[in-house]
């Protein structure tokens, strides 16, 4: 029997780096994200201003808000498709019953297919345990059909943005956008509750098995439905903000913004079947993906090509993240 | 009390342009008082769908179909059965190849050319534009994009600063536009295919240089035309209304009274500030009332008998 | 017959569903006939292979977002290919769209096998690529296609021995679906290439570790799943006789019908009739809708209910049958 | 060495990141032997065995079959060398049928329905899907399907583990047979009895190396232990239990009373009580209604009739959460029941805390981490690889699914085969665990599919056999025998011996009723 000792080598520097990134895995996001602005610098000398990184932030801060919602329906090993409809319901509903109606009564009308749509999608996936991509699809072409007899309704009354809305939509104070307002606490109130409350334990656990977490006393409905509401609410606000900043309603106002809003959360790190990822390398995922699209709309190319592009990078990215992030 | 029942398919949903044509085509049938009913296909889909829609109206025994086609020539086979199975066809909006059907239009092509050449005219023939078309692989972008095509070869010296597809979508086209006022590449003039309030927008609240900006009748729009201070711009005329004409049209084959030719041209119109008279225009168009992504022209004078009441209502026969 | 009817229930009870909705047809509108079938059978063409290509790659435990984009990068090759060419011509470009799809496909499963990335991100970014590359090919909605092949999907075939009767009910795009589809499936479904379909999308584990070579099964489902796009983006020129660029309603209507098919998106379960099954109740509730003149903006809502509704009965039944 | 030997494997290494699973394995094995392969858990066999049959691969070593190199990197090409495993966990696929498996894998029909039959399952209907089947008939099937093929070398990973004793025989018998025709098998097991009882020679590994291969002559368990645990030498016998401990009074009120108790066709009018401070041993063969008695207990499903009542007020269950108000915690046996893999020792432990609704606010982490620590050691966990539960040995799993009971201080705890695939130094833990609880005054009912745990622990032995309660005896005369004669629905006090751990010489008559 041969038993000749292996002594382990000494570990290369290229191995301690990626095992330094492994640990950190919003490092190679963020080198990302810095390897684009990059390109889109050198592509348009000056266009990095501070003008642009505003502008940025405040479209990636939409797309942000939903992505968080994909984070966290994705943890349980759900999706939520229906933000787009909410999103743009609320928004819809916002400007047309600001016309005739007290800035909180609207606000909370705005809110209600929100709360309804939320808790119809928690109830379909925790009691019924439909899966979450057919339920919320279900949902959202109802809710667009609400939206469309809805709309029929107000034709005449017209539609305005409330100010406060336009100014957080679009304001910049000192070169901050005012977004950022809202942004900071709801991200930070994310974090947090992913990382340090019972709630966000939950969701982790709940996605990663759930029948342990069933024999160790927690019942899914509630969570699920819990979760539900909350990323259908997210969505509501995203709705408002977004319509401050677009401040043209508009039937699909939202809509382009579902599938970007899971390849951000998917190139965030988050883990589609459930157990994995967390919020702010979402973040990182939406702010990439905004770039991404300004430095396509930059290049003079044919549409098609852009197109190929886009779809080449945002596999590229997710390719070479995992890369980096996965041991071994 | 109408005797007639007339199918409608169209094929994109939720955009105010076709929802003003909808309301159009059924404030119509209710006020020419020949409709007893419309069956509506009204959804998002393609050519092979419409094709369904068409196929399920002639089940449905409709005596004509109105139809805005997805694809001038892809519905062919469809709009052929209907005319043999002795329905009258009325294609709005587009042309279709289907020579048995009538076609009351609006004239893309003609659309582009008119608002293009306006502007290339108001940048004094040269300089760069900013074109932004609508969804890339749609046949009105393409024939648009002809019309834009015809007014730039006449002024040579215009060029092109940047070409993005909206995809017709206020959000994209926002983005688009502030992302390229960022570069700081001097632009003298903006071509938009009918998105074009939140153009303004995003030109007035980045403080960039109001630059001419050429876009549609949209409610949104022409508004903006007349308070926004320092813009100068065009709305060029495409009234969504097309679909009541449509159903008149329609309407009047089914009483025998055949129109000399196939294909009815509706032709665009310029409403522009830069004169007095075309700012007289304006005011008289402008109606703050409507939803901003809804066209103005919400009538086309002989061929649409509702009142604006009706269409807003956008109640049908028996509704 | 207990375990048949156990696997084969919920194909069953939609067929039961597909019936009582003709019958519900026929009271609409007391003059739907075969011709009408006809409209549907054509109708039904496209979704039918959408949903074939989905169910392959759900059976096999993912989910492919790239179908539509595949069936316009498919349809408008072969529109462009047959634009201005001869008859005959199309006899060429018949095969060539179809390898194209399986090839496509196959790159499609080879970079979720290789990159690592999950299958619902590459597949979304091959929605980008396809798309792209379908823009670069007709930048707007034209080509042509052979007549033989529009002849191929309308009207009916005379069966010698089937009284007429019976021969006009069977229009040619349903014959056309039932041997395409049998043709590949039914083989497929007997060899062991498609246990091991089932079973990677069952348990990848346990099948690896039953000696299945997991990758390369997975790159074939992907590829058969680009073969049956291709299908369908030649049933979309062949019926309306052009290639368009832009990708229609098909990818949230074949996962929808996947899963009213009784296919779990989890994979490893069900089959493929059940979802063909599903794509005719789908069609169908949309013809009634407009012989019925439902107002347009609700039959969004009632389109979004019964699927809804459908998907939550068949989880209740299973929850009961679990009691 | 006087013959060739089959397998070769030598200087094996396998590195999971900062963790080294195999640092120098090697093992041996020859034509016609079965070779034990031993370790505590984590010692690295299942990474060897997943290793030599192409599961994984390893960073370094030399794999020889039948003296020549060959490289197998997957398990199919294992399958065509020879080599045949039966992985520590199922693996038919779910989702198909048992004929559909067998075709999937290649494997011969009548062959293998012979094996089954041979294997003692009578019943089999080849058209069911795998994920009706019972765990332990699974694993059962998953060795004829292995024996059809007529493999080499067939890898046994705690094979018995799940199995009840009356299967794990069986298995025992036609491992046995494999040797007698001159085929090799590699056996993992934790369990000294079967080792002794059927190997010719074992290869024992600690922290990824092998450190000895000793021949299998009575006698030689004291080496191997010692072998196995290196300087962690525990005593093998649990403290008896203290005289003022048994002499306690029986407290007037039973902690959980069940009367009657039925579910649905498995179990039948079960009635028993459990008292605080007590080990309530369970004792059945496979399928007797055990498992639907534990979740009944658990709240995991709903009895069809009987009560049951805790501290003297009868409850309904109609989820887990009301048994964990009500202090009954429950331990699977399945411990990818219980644990979400992807997630860190640390929320495992803690996962109850944050389970009720008014729990889901912010996290006291201080607080936690004690908590937790404490179970941690009080288990004596192994958390080199702590981030995600799924690196973690087998063994080690299992003490995370109990230490989350003790750390959340339930009252009572149901464990369902806990030392399931668990060394014997970590089995001496857990024994004097169960005792410490019971010391506490918390209660204890355990189900075990090892009769010799029995004795070690237990106050009392409740048996169940066809979903019926047949007996209730002290654990005085819970001799092994007894136990035997008992699960197998024998009164107590008949004299027939069953099995080969009552008589090992003689062959098993397998006529049990
Ligand atoms: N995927 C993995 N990632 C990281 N570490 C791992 C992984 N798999 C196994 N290990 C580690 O390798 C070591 C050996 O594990 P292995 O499963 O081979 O043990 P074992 O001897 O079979 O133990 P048991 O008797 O408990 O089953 C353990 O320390 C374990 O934590
Ligand atoms: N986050 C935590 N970290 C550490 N220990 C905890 C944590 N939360 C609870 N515990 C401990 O777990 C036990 C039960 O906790 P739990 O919060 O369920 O109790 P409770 O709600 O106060 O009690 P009851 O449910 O009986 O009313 C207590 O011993 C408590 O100290
Ligand atoms: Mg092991
Ligand atoms: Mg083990």
């Amino acid at each position: 029997m041969s038993t000749t000792a292996i002594t382990p080598p000494p570990v290369p520097f290229g191995r301690r780096l990626k095992r330094f990134m492994a640990d950190r895995p919003l490092v190679p996001l963020i080198i990302l994200l810095v390897i684009l602005v990059v390109i889109l610098q050198i592509l348009r000398p000056g266009i990095v201003n501070e003008r642009w990184i505003a502008n940025t932030i405040k479209f990636a801060i939409p797309l942000a808000i939903l992505a968080g919602c994909q984070t966290m329906t994705m943890l349980t090993g759900g999706i939520d498709l229906s933000v787009g409809t909410v999103a743009t319901m609320s928004a819809f509903i916002m400007a047309t019953q600001i016309v005739n109606q007290d800035p909180s009564v609207a606000f909370l009308l705005a809110m209600m297919p929100a709360v309804l749509i939320g808790l119809v999608n928690g109830i379909g996936v925790g009691v019924f345990r439909v899966h979450p991509l057919i339920m919320t699809l279900g949902t959202s072409l109802i809710g667009t059909g609400c939206l469309q007899v809805y709309q029929r309704t107000v034709i005449a009354s017209g539609a305005k943005i409330p100010d406060f809305l336009a100014w957080l939509g679009t304001g910049v104070t000192w070169g901050f956008p005012n977004a950022l307002l809202l942004f900071i606490p709801l991200a930070a109130l994310i974090v947090f509750t992913l990382a340090r409350t019972g709630f966000g334990r939950l969701l982790y656990a709940v996605g990663d098995n759930e029948r342990a977490t069933r024999l160790s006393g927690v019942q899914y409905w509630q969570v699920i439905t819990a979760l539900y509401v909350t990323s259908s609410l997210l969505a509501g606000i995203t709705g408002l903000l977004y319509i401050g900043l677009i401040k043209a309603p508009s039937l699909s106002l939202a809509e382009p913004l579902v599938l970007p809003s899971v390849a951000a959360a998917v190139i965030g790190g988050t883990s589609i079947f459930g157990g994995r990822g967390g919020y702010t390398g979402t973040i990182i995922g939406a702010l990439i993906l905004t770039v991404l699209t300004t430095l396509l709309t930059i290049l003079q190319m044919p549409e098609g090509a852009r197109r190929i592009l886009f779809g080449l990078i945002v596999l590229f990215v997710t390719a070479a993240y995992l890369r980096i992030v996965e041991e071994r | 009390a109408g005797k007639y029942t007339i199918g409608i398919s169209n094929t994109v949903q939720g955009n105010g342009w076709r929802e003003e044509m909808v309301c159009a085509m059924k404030a119509q049938a209710l006020a020419s008082g020949e409709v007893a009913k419309l069956n509506i296909a009204h959804r998002n889909t393609d050519a092979a769908g419409q094709l369904e829609d068409i196929r399920n109206l002639i089940s449905a025994k409709v005596d004509a179909i109105v139809v805005n086609p997805a694809d001038p020539a892809g519905i062919k086979a469809g709009l052929e059965e209907a005319t043999k199975a002795g329905i009258v066809v009325v294609a709005v909006d587009q042309a279709v190849t289907e020579p048995s059907a009538y076609i009351i239009s609006n004239n893309q092509e003609e659309y582009a050319y008119l608002g293009a050449k306006w502007l290339f005219k108001q940048m004094g023939g040269k300089g760069e534009v900013f074109y932004m078309r609508g969804a890339a692989g749609a046949s009105a972008d393409s024939d648009r994009d002809k019309g834009f095509k015809k007014a730039l070869a006449e002024f040579p010296d215009v060029k092109v600063a940047q070409e993005v597809f909206t995809g017709w979508q206020q959000d994209q086209a926002k983005q688009q536009i502030l992302s390229f006022l960022s570069t700081g590449t001097p632009i003298n003039g903006i071509w938009t295919s009918g998105i074009d309030n939140v153009i303004v927008d995003a030109l007035v609240e980045s403080q960039a240089p109001l630059v001419p900006i050429v876009g549609a009748d949209n409610a949104g729009f022409v508004g903006q035309l007349s308070s926004v201070k320092g813009l100068v711009g065009a709305a060029v005329t495409n009234p969504g209304s097309i679909g009541g004409a449509g159903v008149t049209l329609a309407l009047q084959i089914l009483d025998g009274k055949k129109p000399a030719q196939q294909t009815v041209l509706v032709q665009p119109q310029l409403w522009e500030n830069a004169t007095e008279e075309g700012k007289a225009k304006l005011k008289a168009a402008a109606d703050p009332s409507l939803s901003p992504e809804w066209p103005v022209s919400i009538s086309i004078p002989d061929w649409t008998t509702y009142t604006k009441d009706q269409i807003v209502a956008c109640k049908g026969p028996g509704e | 017959m207990s375990h048949f009817l156990r696997r084969q229930g919920w194909v069953i009870g939609l067929f039961a569903l597909l019936i009582v909705l003709f019958i519900a047809t026929r009271i609409i509108q007391p003059g739907y006939g075969s011709g009408d079938f006809g409209s549907l059978a054509r109708a039904v063409l496209p979704y039918a292979f959408a949903v074939a290509a989905q169910t392959v790659v759900v059976i096999a435990g993912g989910i492919d977002l790239s179908v539509a984009a595949m069936m316009a990068l498919t349809s408008v090759t072969a529109a462009s290919m047959m634009a201005g060419a001869s008859e005959e011509y199309a006899l060429f470009v018949v095969p060539f769209v179809l390898a194209m799809g399986l090839v496509l496909g196959a790159l499609n499963g080879l970079l979720i096998v290789v990159t690592r990335v999950p299958d619902i991100v590459v597949t979304l970014a091959m929605l980008f690529v396809l798309q792209g590359a379908a823009l670069l090919v007709l930048d707007a909605p034209g080509g042509a296609a052979a007549e033989w092949l529009k002849a191929l999907i309308s009207g009916t075939v005379p069966i010698p021995g089937l009284p007429d009767a019976i021969d006009a009910w069977l229009p040619k795009a349903l014959l056309v679906l039932i041997v395409c589809l049998c043709v590949i499936w039914i083989p497929l479904r007997r060899s062991r290439l498609g246990l091991s379909i089932y079973a990677i999308g069952s348990s990848e584990l346990a099948a690896f570790r039953s000696g299945v070579p997991v990758k390369r099964t997975r790159v074939i489902a992907y590829a058969l799943s680009g073969l049956f796009a291709a299908f369908g983006g030649l049933a979309l020129t062949m019926s309306t006789g052009i290639g368009a660029p832009i990708p229609g309603p098909y990818l949230l209507a074949s996962v929808a019908a996947v899963v009213l098919g009784g296919v779990a998106l989890g994979g490893g379960k069900g089959g493929l009739l059940g979802p063909i099954v599903a794509v005719f109740v789908l069609r169908l509730v949309r013809t009634d809708l407009t012989l019925l003149a439902i107002d347009p903006n609700v039959t969004a809502i009632i389109e979004g209910a019964i699927m809804v509704a459908v998907v939550m009965f068949g989880a209740f039944i299973t929850m009961r049958g679990r009691q | 060495m006087p013959q060739s030997p089959l397998l070769d494997a030598s200087g094996v290494a396998k590195n999971y990141g900062a963790v080294a699973a195999l640092r120098n394995a090697s093992l041996t094995v020859l034509p016609g032997e079965v070779h034990a392969l031993m370790g505590a858990n984590g010692a690295g066999k299942s990474t060897l065995v997943k290793i030599l049959t192409g599961a994984i691969s390893a960073n370094a070593g030399r794999i020889l079959i039948r003296g020549e190199a060959r490289d197998i990197r997957s398990p199919a090409a294992a399958r065509r060398a020879g080599l045949l495993p039966v992985y520590q966990e199922p693996s038919l696929i779910p989702d198909l049928d048992v004929l559909s498996n067998l075709r999937l894998t290649g494997t011969p029909v009548e062959p293998f329905r012979a094996w089954v039959r041979e294997l003692g399952i009578a019943d089999l209907d080849l058209r069911d899907t795998a994920r009706d089947i019972p765990l332990a008939v699974l694993r059962v099937l998953d060795l004829a399907r292995a024996l059809a093929v007529e493999p080499d070398v067939l890898i046994l990973d705690e094979m018995t583990a799940a199995l009840p004793a009356n299967l794990a025989e069986k298995v025992l018998e036609v491992v046995r047979g494999q040797g007698n025709s001159g085929r090799a098998v590699i056996f993992i097991s934790h369990r000294f009895v079967e080792i002794s009882a059927l190997c010719d020679r074992a290869t024992v590994l600690r922290d990824g190396e092998t450190v000895g291969v000793v021949d299998i002559v009575p006698g030689v368990e004291e080496k191997i232990v010692e072998l196995m645990l290196g300087t962690r030498i525990v005593k093998t016998h649990v403290a008896a239990r203290g005289a003022a401990e048994k002499a306690a009074p029986a407290p007037a009120r039973p902690r959980i009373a069940v009367h009657n108790l039925r579910v649905g066709a498995k179990l039948n009018d079960v009635s028993f009580d459990l008292r605080d401070g007590e080990v309530a041993g369970v004792v059945a063969l496979e399928g007797q209604g055990q498992d639907e008695l534990f979740a009944a207990l658990a709240g995991s499903i709903r009895p069809s009739g009987g009560t049951i009542e805790v501290d003297g007020s009868p409850v309904k269950f109609s989820h887990p959460i009301d048994a964990i108000r009500a202090g009954i915690a429950y331990v699977p046996g399945d411990r990818s029941e219980a644990l979400a893999m992807q997630r860190s020792v640390r929320e495992n432990i803690a996962l109850p805390f944050s389970a009720a609704l008014r729990n889901w606010g912010p996290i006291n982490m201080r607080k936690e981490r004690a908590t937790v620590l404490s179970a941690i050691e009080r288990l004596q966990i192994d958390t080199r690889a702590q981030g995600e539960v799924q690196r973690l040995s087998g063994g080690n799993q299992q003490k995370v699914t109990i230490a989350r009971w003790i750390a959340a201080d339930a009252r009572t705890i149901l464990c369902f085969d806990p030392t399931r695939g668990i060394d014997v130094g970590t089995k001496q833990e857990i024994y004097k665990l169960l005792r410490e609880l019971a010391g506490h005054g918390k209660s204890v009912l355990f189900y075990t599919s090892e009769l010799e745990e029995v004795q070690r622990v237990c106050d009392r032995v409740i048996v169940i056999f066809g979903g019926r309660l047949v007996d209730i005896f002290p654990v005085e005369e819970a001799d092994e025998p007894a136990l035997m004669r008992a699960a197998y629905g024998l009164p107590r006090g008949a004299k027939a011996d069953i099995g080969i751990l009552a008589d090992p010489q003689s062959p098993s008559s397998g006529t049990a009723p």
